[in-house]
């Protein structure tokens, strides 16, 4: 079954590899003659969308990166942000949806195995993970099959390497029916003097393989998550790629080990397009050739060619550039984790990248060009049109308490119990903060009082609706979760998921999000230290709602002091933050007007960037202070749900005011943005110096019941069992 | 009533963790000359079908939409 | 009181278990390789959670075969305290120091979250430190804790008091039989349990219930 | 070099919880008349060994140390 290396070049070959005939001709340029067939496969690996980021590349550049606090922006595997005390937290966001539309459990697992390696490829041991999931409508034939294999499949790769999973969103809407999203984020911590980076140094050095061995799995992968789904999708599954957590932890430990005893000079994960991009970026970065001999490859199929092993997606490898006096100790430690360690090449001089494989040379390609030269576009966008205002017709009315009742059991808005009791969520016995709050928080190991938090974030709805406010939410809401549980946000990482970039509109919307994404970044002080990009995200012409997530990391100095959603007592003030007079008045792409009534209308809510930060930092700043006894962010669903979650955590019910001259439709239910939920003993608010920002006392707790204005009181206990019902219910509807 | 016994298995090339574990395990355990070891599952079926024929249909059924996972997984069915 | 905590490739909850040994004696336990026959003279010997082996072909099953477990089993079979949590349970079971075994849960998934557990047994070295029949709070973390054993062995484990934990109001995770969430041997020094006490042992952890278990073989800290 | 399949399966009165639950699943699935499904494994194990009586030797060794948990597992062993 074996593809021979000696295949004729022909211009279907080069389409199958996803080239343009106009790529195909630099490539031409480039080297001054037709390329091999390996060769082909290297360029094909190399300057496809996902490796090369040649439609949004141009864009990116425009995203903050820097800041006193970031020691390392995107570039390297993942970013790297100082926490004090010589300690830097380093994490990245990255998605697998294609794969996991494919096969579920595998393409999640490997999903999540992936993110992992970028992690602690630098150094850095995984404290925490999210996983950031979007399916198609509930009633769809597949959804169901698909949450099961991607939930296992995440808790299956996760749960057996040992990191805890602190957070994390599920999603449901019809536009990702054909191209669900899978984006898993990681984070690990670091001595900041012992980070490792993938720039090779030195000329003559081994080039190490390390970890498991190589098969023909996912060959093309990369290939295929830039290329449009289509009826022949059944045709292209034998490119699964199977995850095995058992050796990526063995090779956790043994490269952490290995990096402790100084005999790592650069290191770089095989992720996308393995061997080929790996070895390419340690050459590139560090002005040095590659020279690889593909005989000494350690594998398990029979009679692989240069071609398959080049473009393997085989996991849990990784390419090491070594100090040669320690070979025998590196070797040593890869053995006793039984894991393979073979020395697969040399650094050279002369900056080209040479294949060799049973005596023949099968690449020899100028090693900087192969990156460095990738096609890079400018491709046409149009300026989305921000939807039209709603006018009072557009809004149902309903009953206050009923409504609410039912948002809280909607697909969207229940409570993700199911999937997250599924994730380890107190592994390493740090987990402050699990999932179900506002961050996840994780205690920092060697500091008594350091965390921190993390949260994952974005409104597909508003970004479809208006791609630039929907950016600027995406981040301001991410802070505000941060900023909710007490946290300093420090840094972010972002996963872009969109549709065909070739379709200007799809590319305006791309634009516009970078654009509201970067100008939030920078009015927050959250600059952006990885990400990933996921175009093509189309099933027969119909694309994904634009879904730019943004994982955000914050610090908390005294874990002692930060703050939970739950009420603490009964008899407390409750306080509204960052919110007008009338509460609230946004109902436009609102859950109540999606969830309940079908409606997905009205323009997204503006973010005012200045008030969210004003309103974060006095939050922030009470929370510090001891002053607050429990604090949630309002989102979703408006000031009601934020009430009933902190009511349902806590067993305490609370009795809100009925707003003065205004609908309780908006107040109640209305996303107007920058705005908080907090209580403290009674007189407080009354007391405190709030320098502008907008305090209201507009309730107490206590009780069991929730009571909300003029509408009938409902029980925690119905809220509860609304909450916690649909997801259950909903799944459990697979097996009968 | 039918007794039948379905056997699933990777397809070649998909990598077996498992396999790969009990392989190294038995050479741990002092078994030489293991060559290669690749888990699958067996399922064992009691049907009330009474046909040979009309059980093998319904077992293939159950095969491609729960007992093998197709993308990845083999199939064998043997009645009797 | 000495300890020692085994480590195997792909055992996860090492550190936790270490981090609570060390917080609750007030002194870092020994570690032991899977390959090491010698193992040193301690009181007590832990096995952690995780997935040994990945817990391919059957869970612990690879790890109860590894060299370190014959020594712990002469170990164990001199009397020295043996304590084997989720995944060591597991193994505890496959290299037969404990009776019975351990299938997949009956909702197939794994499980994550808080149980309620009621000391079955509390005159035990492992739990003299809780009153008889407390409920206590403890998490759990598997895939694979329904723990199973033939009507006679049951009779037998039930009679002898060797049911040492049970899961209680309601909170069986997984199926087991009696709600059988740990066990121990005829002799009472070996035990296997699937909830982590080492996860619920001080405020950080919202809690501190599984202290007992440590402070009933290790004696209370200084 | 011999090839072998091992087929490890639960013994009779042992909790299935996975064979249980596949069984339920099917009926979800509109699958009337099936009576039961117990879930066992299988193996397929490639031996340096040639002849074909020490194979089977060899392989009932493995299958008590290793392959299968005699406690509440039963096994078979085919050869070619
Ligand atoms: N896939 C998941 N894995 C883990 N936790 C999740 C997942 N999906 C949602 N959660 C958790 O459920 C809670 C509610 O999610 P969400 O409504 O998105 O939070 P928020 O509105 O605060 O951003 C959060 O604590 C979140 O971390
Ligand atoms: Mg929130």
């Amino acid at each position: 079954m074996s593809i021979p290396n000696a295949i004729p070049i022909t211009p279907e070959l080069v389409a199958a590899h996803g080239l343009k005939p106009d790529e195909y001709q630099r490539i031409l340029d480039l080297i001054g003659r037709e390329p091999t067939f390996t060769e082909l496969g290297i360029f094909s690996a190399m300057w496809n969308e996902h490796c090369s980021y040649k439609s949004s590349k141009k864009w990116l550049r425009t995203l903050p990166t820097s800041g006193p606090q970031v020691i390392q922006g995107p570039g390297e595997n993942a970013g790297v942000v100082d926490i004090g005390d010589g300690q830097t937290v380093i994490f990245k966001m990255e998605s697998h949806n294609h794969p996991s539309f494919i096969e579920p459990y595998q393409g999640a697992a490997t999903g999540v195995g992936g993110i992992l390696r970028d992690v602690f490829t630098m150094g850095a041991r995984p404290i925490a993970a999210m996983n950031a999931l979007r399916f198609g409508e509930p009633d769809h034939p597949k959804t169901r099959h698909l949450v099961s294999g991607v939930v296992a499949g995440v808790g299956g790769y996760g749960n057996s390497f040992g990191v805890p999973t602190v957070g994390g969103e599920v999603q449901f809407d019809e536009r990702y029916n054909g191209n669900i999203l899978v984006n898993a984020f990681a984070a690990g911590l670091a001595d900041a003097d012992k980070i490792f980076y993938s720039k090779a140094e030195g000329v003559g050095l081994p080039v190490v393989y390390l970890g498991a061995k190589t098969g023909r799995d996912g060959v093309g992968g990369a290939t295929m998550a830039s290329a449009e789904f289509d009826e022949t999708i059944e045709e292209k599954r034998p490119t699964v790629q199977v995850g095995d957590p058992f050796t990526e932890k063995c090779l956790l430990e043994a490269c952490l080990e290995l990096m402790a005893s100084g005999a790592v000079i650069a290191i770089q994960d095989m992720g996308a397009a393995g061997l080929t991009c790996s070895a390419v970026e340690m050459g590139a970065k560090g002005d040095l050739g590659i020279r690889l001999d593909l005989d000494k490859v350690p594998v398990r199929e029979e009679r692989m060619t240069a071609y398959e092993m080049m473009l393997s997606e085989s996991q849990e490898r990784m390419l090491m550039v070594l100090r040669p006096e320690q070979e025998e100790e590196a070797e040593a430690i890869f053995r006793k984790w039984g894991l393979d360690f073979a020395i697969v090449g040399e650094t050279t001089d002369d900056l080209r990248f040479r294949v060799f494989h049973q005596g023949e040379e099968v690449a020899n390609l100028p090693i900087k060009e192969l990156g460095d030269e990738a096609p890079e576009y400018d491709r046409p966008w149009v300026e989305p049109k921000p939807a039209a205002a709603l006018t009072d017709a557009d809004i149902p009315q309903a009953d206050v308490a009923d409504a609410l009742v039912k948002l809280l059991g909607s697909p969207n808005l229940s409570s993700r119990r199911w999937v997250w009791e599924q994730y380890d969520t107190l592994i390493q016995g740090n987990s402050l903060q699990l999932p179900g709050a506002d961050a996840g928080v994780v205690r920092v190991e060697g500091s008594e009082k350091k965390a921190l938090a993390f949260s994952s974030d974005v409104n597909p709805f508003y970004c479809e609706a208006d791609p630039y406010e929907g950016g600027k939410q995406a981040v301001a809401e991410c802070w505000r979760n941060l900023t909710a549980s007490g946290a300093l946000p420090l840094a972010s990482t972002d996963n872009l998921n969109f549709g065909n970039p070739e379709r200007p509109e799809i590319m305006g919307q791309f634009v516009f999000a970078i654009k509201g994404i970067g100008e939030a970044c920078r009015a927050l002080d959250f600059p952006i230290v990885s990400g990933n990009v996921s175009l093509y995200n189309e099933t027969l012409g119909q694309g994904i709602l634009p879904t730019p997530t943004i994982g955000g990391v914050g610090l908390i100095k005294d874990w002692s002091r930060m703050a939970r959603v739950r009420f603490a007592a009964e008899g407390e003030e409750i306080l509204l933050v960052g919110a007008s007079e009338e509460w609230g008045t946004h109902l436009g792409q609102s859950a109540y007007l999606r969830e309940l009534h079908g409606k997905k209308i009205g323009p997204a809510p503006k973010v005012d960037l200045a008030h969210e930060r004003k309103t974060g930092d006095f939050v922030r700043k009470l929370i510090a202070d001891g002053i607050v006894t429990a604090s949630h962010d309002i989102s979703d669903g408006g000031l009601a749900v934020a009430v009933a979650e902190m009511a349902i955590a806590s067993g305490i019910g609370a009795t809100i005011d009925q707003p003065q001259n205004a609908s309780p439709i908006a107040a109640f239910f209305g996303e107007d943005q920058g705005r908080y939920v907090l209580t403290a003993p009674k007189g407080t608010a009354a007391k405190l110096a709030t320098d502008g920002v907008g305090v209201q006392v507009i309730g107490v707790t206590g009780g069991t019941d929730v009571k909300l204005g003029d509408a009938k009181a409902v029980s925690v206990a119905a809220l509860k069992s609304s909450h916690d019902g649909w997801f259950p219910a909903f799944m459990d509807g697979a097996s009968h | 009533m039918t007794k039948a016994r379905v056997i699933v298995t990777l397809k070649n090339g998909v990598l077996d963790p498992q396999g790969k574990a009990i392989e190294s395990a038995l050479g741990g355990l002092g078994f030489a000359g293991v060559a290669g070891v690749r888990q699958g599952k067996v399922f064992d079926v009691v049907l009330e079908e009474t046909d040979p024929a009309k059980a093998e249909e319904a077992l293939r059924k159950m095969c491609e939409q729960l007992l093998a996972n197709t993308v990845i997984e083999d199939f064998s069915i043997s009645i009797g | 009181m000495k300890s020692a905590v085994i480590q195997l490739p792909g055992l996860n909850r090492d550190r936790d278990m270490i981090a609570a040994l060390t917080k609750i004696s007030g002194k870092a336990p020994v570690t032991v390789w899977q390959t090491d026959t010698d193992l040193p003279d301690v009181d007590l010997i832990v096995i952690p959670g995780g997935f040994s082996y990945g817990d391919y072909l059957r869970c612990g099953a690879i790890a109860a075969r590894m060299p370190v477990m014959r020594a712990v089993a002469e170990k164990a079979a001199k009397g020295v305290k043996v304590i084997g949590v989720c995944n060591g349970f597991q193994i505890l079971l496959e290299a037969g120091l404990l009776p019975g075994a351990l299938m997949r849960n009956a909702s197939l998934k794994f499980v994550c979250r808080e149980v309620k557990l009621q000391i079955a047994n509390a005159n035990t070295v492992f739990t003299n430190a809780y009153q008889p029949n407390q409920i206590i709070r403890c998490p759990v973390a598997h895939h694979d804790g329904n723990y199973f054993a033939d009507a006679a062995t049951l009779e037998r484990i039930e009679g002898n008091g060797q049911v040492v934990f049970r899961y209680a109001d309601g909170t069986n995770p997984n199926g087991s039989i009696n709600d059988i969430a740990g066990v121990m041997n005829e002799n009472g020094n070996v035990l296997g349990l699937m909830p982590h006490p080492e996860n619920l042992i001080e405020a950080a952890h919202g809690g501190s219930d599984g202290r007992g278990l440590f402070e009933s073989v290790l004696g209370k800290a200084a």
